[in-house]
């Protein structure tokens, strides 16, 4: 294994990080070293019985000597803030078209399902100048992706998606491991993550052995589990229709207004009261106990599916 | 020590009235409850809840003649909570 | 002296009997309400389990000196460095100095002749014993695997190891530490000498004093978060099971709000212990002494309302990790103008670098190192890369043991003469010093390099490119084991065979070096009455025309 | 004076002193309390603002009835607590343990009906786990916060009439004089439980009777 597993910069985000990290430290290195120094020179002078002059400083001196270095300490720390989190806003500012990759924990290890339904098992491809994003769930406790080139690390926690963005510009391979205490093979939860051109992508993903992306595979389940049953439109059971709903703002039933993201439709698929939409009866059955984390991320690619690509798959529900 | 009627009666008279309006504020409280309001519900009955506390703080605790240092204390209390409350829920009303 | 009239006036025999001295049986010990003694019998049992934290660690040490692990399974290791945080945050440091040197230490500074409730001060050590023997039980039984955080759904739903007895060893070491808070708060308020103002107080009373808030108002929280991490284990009570709709995050919320003033419960005392020690070795009043006390204040206070910065990548908002990270930003000004104001002290004092100044220097040059690297910390992208890493164990351990542990031996140094009457080694106590600051440095500088270049924390096998570091450190560590067990030797030494120490042996300002050594039961022969600013030692504004030798001078004037 | 001489503890100089030093750490005692009733209240706050739905519904649920008597019942201890405390500092020692002794009684009355009230929830399963009668499953939460919640109430209670009980018997056989320190400290605590119980009563009884 080579340390440049970890530590290359992979991505432009990563090279911003470790300026941030060099400034702090050149700041804190020239703080320790003139703290020490001062203390280093005092002693020497000042060593008891010395002949170095001991008289009083006037107590105003004193007073602007304290304010002064009050002041300077703040408008430091304000600078430093300032910048770290303008790095942070940066980061946060999510990019448009994303390649979406589920990545599902369990103890010990990391699944990950590729748009193209492509699976694999603590390896993460990811193409290189691609905007990724990862959208992560635990299947029994919290887990944290940690990709140290990426200077990235996010918790992953159950019944919850996380996100994790980013856009490598160096190709290679790095490594991937769980950086939240997860129990007896927390040590070993690890893995790699393989950046390749979007060529290589591409043809990675087409070699691998054949199957459906992921929002055909949702909707086979979405057919078989009953779901079109009610949500197909001219059901007689009063459903609300899927199709158009993702990113879409939609009201309660209490009387809050909220976006359909992933997490929402989760929610709805696992937890049907806790949101109920505004003039629907309760009807959905809870599945929290009936699908996996993983065939709920196949449910909302789905459902997705009926937003992004309103024309090839609509079909399929209303047959 | 003689304690005669007047005693008694000095002894009692404040506090029966804080305890007056106490049982006011809770049949108040418990009355509105039943009136839908929406959110206003559990708004109205923190609000009588809060002030059947400063009732009991002021003239059952006495905190009325209490030195200024017990006053800043139950007070710190307070604050802390408010403290806890605020940062939190700047985590939770923020998140979704 | 008729300002205050004691109820119980010391006779005049007594007065020569040292608290010693009041009864030799084990009933004497374990129901005495001195506090004397009570800090003594705190001080026996915090060092048995800093030993016993100690001896964990150092088999995790030895563990990971290889990449693959050779003596440990991980079910092992996980319980060794869960065992080892356990007991090292609360049952030493956040005990350490408040139940030791602020039990035996403070009514004295402020001269009063004991705390406002003794026998409340006994309770919080049965209470301390009791939850102790809880923490054994842990350990004989097979150990606990969460970490010293107890994450659920960790804790309440997978982990096969003893939570909740742990839980309650915690739960009612907690208690100690509220009974010790109200204790020294309402000893300070009400019971300070006739003359000792608030801004006449000892900085080591002050930290005591806003220690004991953060204690107060903190740990209950803890409680509560053991609780229901408890109920939801033990009574499946679903408070964190995100699967019905609860959140794990809440736990850790609820946890930091504690654990994050805990970090302060355990700085605040040192920063008190190094300003005595300063001021005693620099023979210079402490610089800018009411901005000392302000900044005490608001890390006390603002402390409480940065917890956030452990959640940066929890999932929390990003709004509230934003908050966050400015209030951290905030908290670290007053911690750099207290390091400021020490180095400020040194300034044209007398400086003897006995034993206690040796530890407070270390203190000082550590504290520093670790204070900035909070400011790393505190930034949400260095964090975001750092959390969870080498980074932050090398982090927490130089505030918390570089300068908690430092200040520790500082101020045992310190009031050891007072304490026990008796001087130890000089030398012995200077070579422990300086091999303790070599050892530390040793062990946690190694574990920064390897946390920012990515060995995460918690980890049995790691990828063997860190091995190098790992190899350091654990050498490190062993310097620090001798250093650590140096002054067991030395100091018991003392007890048999050390010089008298005679009542004030550094010539200290302060009452507690106003009586002999060791105290008598009522602290003072007579009761002391304060007519001067602390830190006396060197005649104020007077110097300017002597510009020469300072005289010595205490603060207390005892008639 | 031999009474007050008694009444007075070390370390305290005099009784004034000590009087005012017990009160201010009882108060201190308080912050800390408040602390802790204050996680489980932020909990509940969290958790209901997410499942506002859940907690209507698992709020009806609960015993109004047993909670406003409760609220009565407390409330007027408080009442007799305050006059006892007032009786010991004007020195009528048998109005103080009269006082007390409702007191106590009060208590014991709210424990008593506590006992019913947990006793029905159990008939109807109202514990969290398999078998939990009502949905959605956020119910539980609420559920489980009640039990904790008032069972903790429960405890500092307990404690409480406990604590009365003992000094009523210190009281009546004279061993420490009624105007002394004790009483100052322990009607605090009783009114800080009676005070906790004024937010649970329309948190856990309130929540869902609209």
């Amino acid at each position: 294994m080579k340390l440049a597993e970890f530590t290359t910069a992979a991505s432009d985000y990563a090279s911003h990080v470790d300026t941030l990290f060099a400034l702090l430290s050149i700041i804190s290195g020239a703080v320790v070293a003139l703290v020490t120094a001062l203390i280093v020179i005092f002693l020497i002078r000042y060593h008891r019985g010395s002949r170095a002059p001991r008289g009083e400083t006037p107590e105003r001196v004193d007073r602007e000597i304290e304010i002064g270095w009050t002041v300077a300490t703040f408008f430091t720390f304000l600078f430093l803030f300032w910048w770290a989190a303008s790095d942070q806003l940066t980061a946060l500012a999510l990019p448009k078209d994303e390649l979406e990759v589920h990545v599902v924990a369990k103890q010990w290890m990391w699944r990950i399902q590729h748009p193209s339904g492509v699976r694999e098992i603590n390896e993460l491809h990811v193409p290189a100048h691609s905007n990724v994003r990862l959208v992560m769930t635990s299947q029994d406790v919290i887990h944290d992706l940690y990709l140290p080139t990426m200077r990235l690390k996010q918790d992953v926690l159950p019944d919850r998606y996380t996100y994790l963005s980013f856009n490598a510009t160096k190709t290679g391979i790095f490594h991937l491991t769980c950086a939240e205490f997860c129990g007896t093979d927390h040590s070993v939860m690890a893995g790699r993550l393989v950046v390749v051109t979007p060529e290589e992508y591409a043809r990675w993903t087409s070699a691998q052995p054949e199957g459906d992306d992921l929002a055909h595979q949702g909707e086979k389940l979405f057919r078989s589990l009953g779901c079109s049953g009610c949500h197909a439109p001219g059901s007689t059971v009063h459903a609300p229709d899927l199709h158009g709903l993702y990113g879409a703002a939609v009201q309660l039933a209490d009387g809050r207004t909220v976006t359909a993201d992933e997490a929402y439709l989760r929610d709805c698929i696992l937890l049907p009261d806790k949101n109920r939409v505004a003039g629907f009866p309760p009807l959905m059955p809870n599945f929290s106990g009936s699908v996996t984390p993983g065939q709920v991320v196949q449910l909302v690619a789905y459902i997705k599916s009926l937003t992004t690509q309103s024309t090839g798959t609509t079909q399929g529900v209303a047959r | 020590m003689s304690n005669g009627g007047s005693d008694m009666r000095s002894l009692w008279r404040g506090p029966l009235l804080a305890w007056i309006v106490l049982m006011g504020l809770f049949a108040i409280s418990l009355g509105s409850a039943y009136i839908p309001l929406g959110h206003g519900n559990v708004a109205v009955n923190l609000l009588i809840a809060a002030v059947m506390l400063a009732v009991l703080a002021t003239f059952l605790m006495d905190l009325k003649n209490a030195k200024s240092l017990v006053r800043i204390v139950a007070m710190a209390g307070l604050f802390w909570i408010m403290m806890m409350f605020s940062l939190t829920f700047s985590d939770y009303l923020t998140r979704w | 002296m008729s300002e205050m009239t004691l109820p119980f006036a010391p006779a005049r025999e007594t007065a020569a009997t040292s608290y010693l001295g009041e009864g030799h049986t084990l009933t004497s010990w374990l129901l005495t309400t001195d506090h004397k003694r009570i800090a003594i019998l705190y001080a026996l049992s915090i060092t048995v389990f800093f030993f016993i934290g100690g001896i964990v660690v150092g088999l995790v040490r030895l563990e990971l000196i290889s990449p693959t692990g050779w003596f440990m399974t991980s079910d092992e290791y996980n319980r060794a460095f869960s065992i080892h945080g356990i007991v090292m945050v609360w049952f030493f440091l956040v005990p350490s100095i408040p139940a030791t040197m602020g039990n035996f230490i403070l009514p004295m500074m402020i001269g009063a002749p004991d705390v406002a409730f003794p026998r409340l001060n006994l309770l919080s050590w049965y209470l301390y014993v009791i939850g102790a023997a809880f923490t054994v039980y842990v350990l004989l039984s097979g150990g606990v695997d969460t970490g010293w955080t107890f994450y659920p759904p960790f804790s309440t739903g997978y982990s096969n190891s003893n939570v909740i007895p742990a839980a309650v060893g915690v739960f009612v070491v907690g208690f100690s530490s509220i009974a010790t808070g109200v204790n020294f708060l309402a000893t300070v308020h009400m019971l300070r000498a006739p003359g000792m103002t608030w801004f006449r107080l000892p900085l080591f009373a002050w930290s005591m004093y806003t220690v004991s808030m953060v204690m107060v108002l903190a740990t209950p929280v803890l409680a509560m978060s053991l609780l229901l991490i408890s109920a939801e284990r033990f009574f499946g009570f679903p408070i964190f099971d995100a699967t019905i709709g609860g959140d794990p995050l809440l736990f850790q919320h609820i946890f930091w709000f504690y654990s994050h003033p805990a970090v302060y419960i355990m700085i605040l005392p040192a920063m008190g212990v190094v300003s005595e020690v300063f001021a005693c070795f620099a023979r210079r009043r402490v610089f800018g002494y009411s901005f000392m006390v302000f900044a005490l204040l608001v890390i006390a206070v603002v402390g409480f309302m940065v917890w956030g910065h452990h959640m940066f990548v929890a999932g929390q908002s990003p709004f509230a990790n934003l908050v966050f990270s400015f209030l951290s930003f905030m908290v670290a000004v007053p911690s750099a103008i207290k390091v400021f104001n020490w180095t400020a002290t040194l300034y044209r004092g007398q400086i003897g670098l006995e034993a206690p100044m040796l530890y407070a220097l270390g203190f000082v040059g550590l504290f520093t190192i670790g204070g900035l690297t909070g400011l790393f910390l505190a930034s949400v992208p260095i964090d975001i890369a750092a959390t969870d890493s080498y980074f932050v164990v090398a982090h927490f351990h130089f505030i918390m043991v570089g300068g908690s542990v430092s200040a520790f031996m500082a101020g045992i140094h310190y009031w050891w003469p007072k304490v026990t009457g008796r001087l130890y080694n000089e030398f012995a106590a200077q070579c422990a010093a300086i091999t303790m600051f070599i050892g530390f440095n040793l062990t946690f500088m190694p574990q920064f390099v390897m946390g920012w270049l990515g060995m995460p924390r918690r980890y049995h096998l790691y990828p063997d490119v860190f091995q190098i570091w790992h190899v350091l450190s654990s050498g490190g560590a062993a310097v620090l084991a001798v250093a650590y067990l140096l002054p067991l030797g030395y100091l018991g030494w003392s007890l048999i065979g050390g010089q008298r120490a005679g009542d004030n042996p550094w010539a200290a300002t302060g009452l507690e070096w106003q009586t002999p050594s060791p105290p008598p039961r009522q602290n003072f022969l007579h009761p002391p009455r304060v007519t001067s600013e602390p830190y006396a030692y060197h005649e104020f504004g007077r110097a300017r025309e002597q510009d020469g030798e300072t005289s010595i001078s205490g603060q207390g004037d005892v008639s | 004076m031999t009474d007050l001489a008694r009444a007075l503890q070390e370390p305290w100089p005099d009784l004034r002193m000590q009087r005012e030093g017990v009160s201010l750490g009882m108060w201190f005692f308080l912050a800390s309390e408040v602390l802790f009733f204050a996680a489980l209240f932020c909990s509940y706050a969290i958790y209901r603002s997410y499942n506002p739905e859940a907690f209507r519904i698992a709020g009806a649920h609960t015993k109004v009835i047993y909670g406003s008597i409760n609220t009565v019942l407390l409330l007027t201890s408080s009442l007799t607590m305050t006059v006892a405390l007032r009786a010991a500092t004007a020195q009528l020692r048998r109005v103080t343990l009269i006082c007390l002794g409702i007191t106590v009684a009060l208590g014991l009355a709210f424990l008593i009906t506590k006992g019913l009230e947990y006793h029905d929830d159990i008939e109807e399963h109202l514990v969290p786990g398999t078998g939990f009668p009502l949905s959605p499953p956020a119910t539980q939460i609420f559920w489980g916060l009640y039990w904790i919640m008032t069972g903790i109430h429960a405890i500092h209670l307990s404690a409480g009439v406990v604590v009365v009980i003992a000094v009523m018997i210190i009281f009546g056989r004279r061993i420490i004089p009624v105007q002394g320190s004790t009483m100052e400290g322990v009607a605090i605590y009783w009114h800080f439980v009676d005070s906790v119980w004024i937010f649970l009563y329309p948190l856990i009884y309130l929540a869902g009777r609209a």
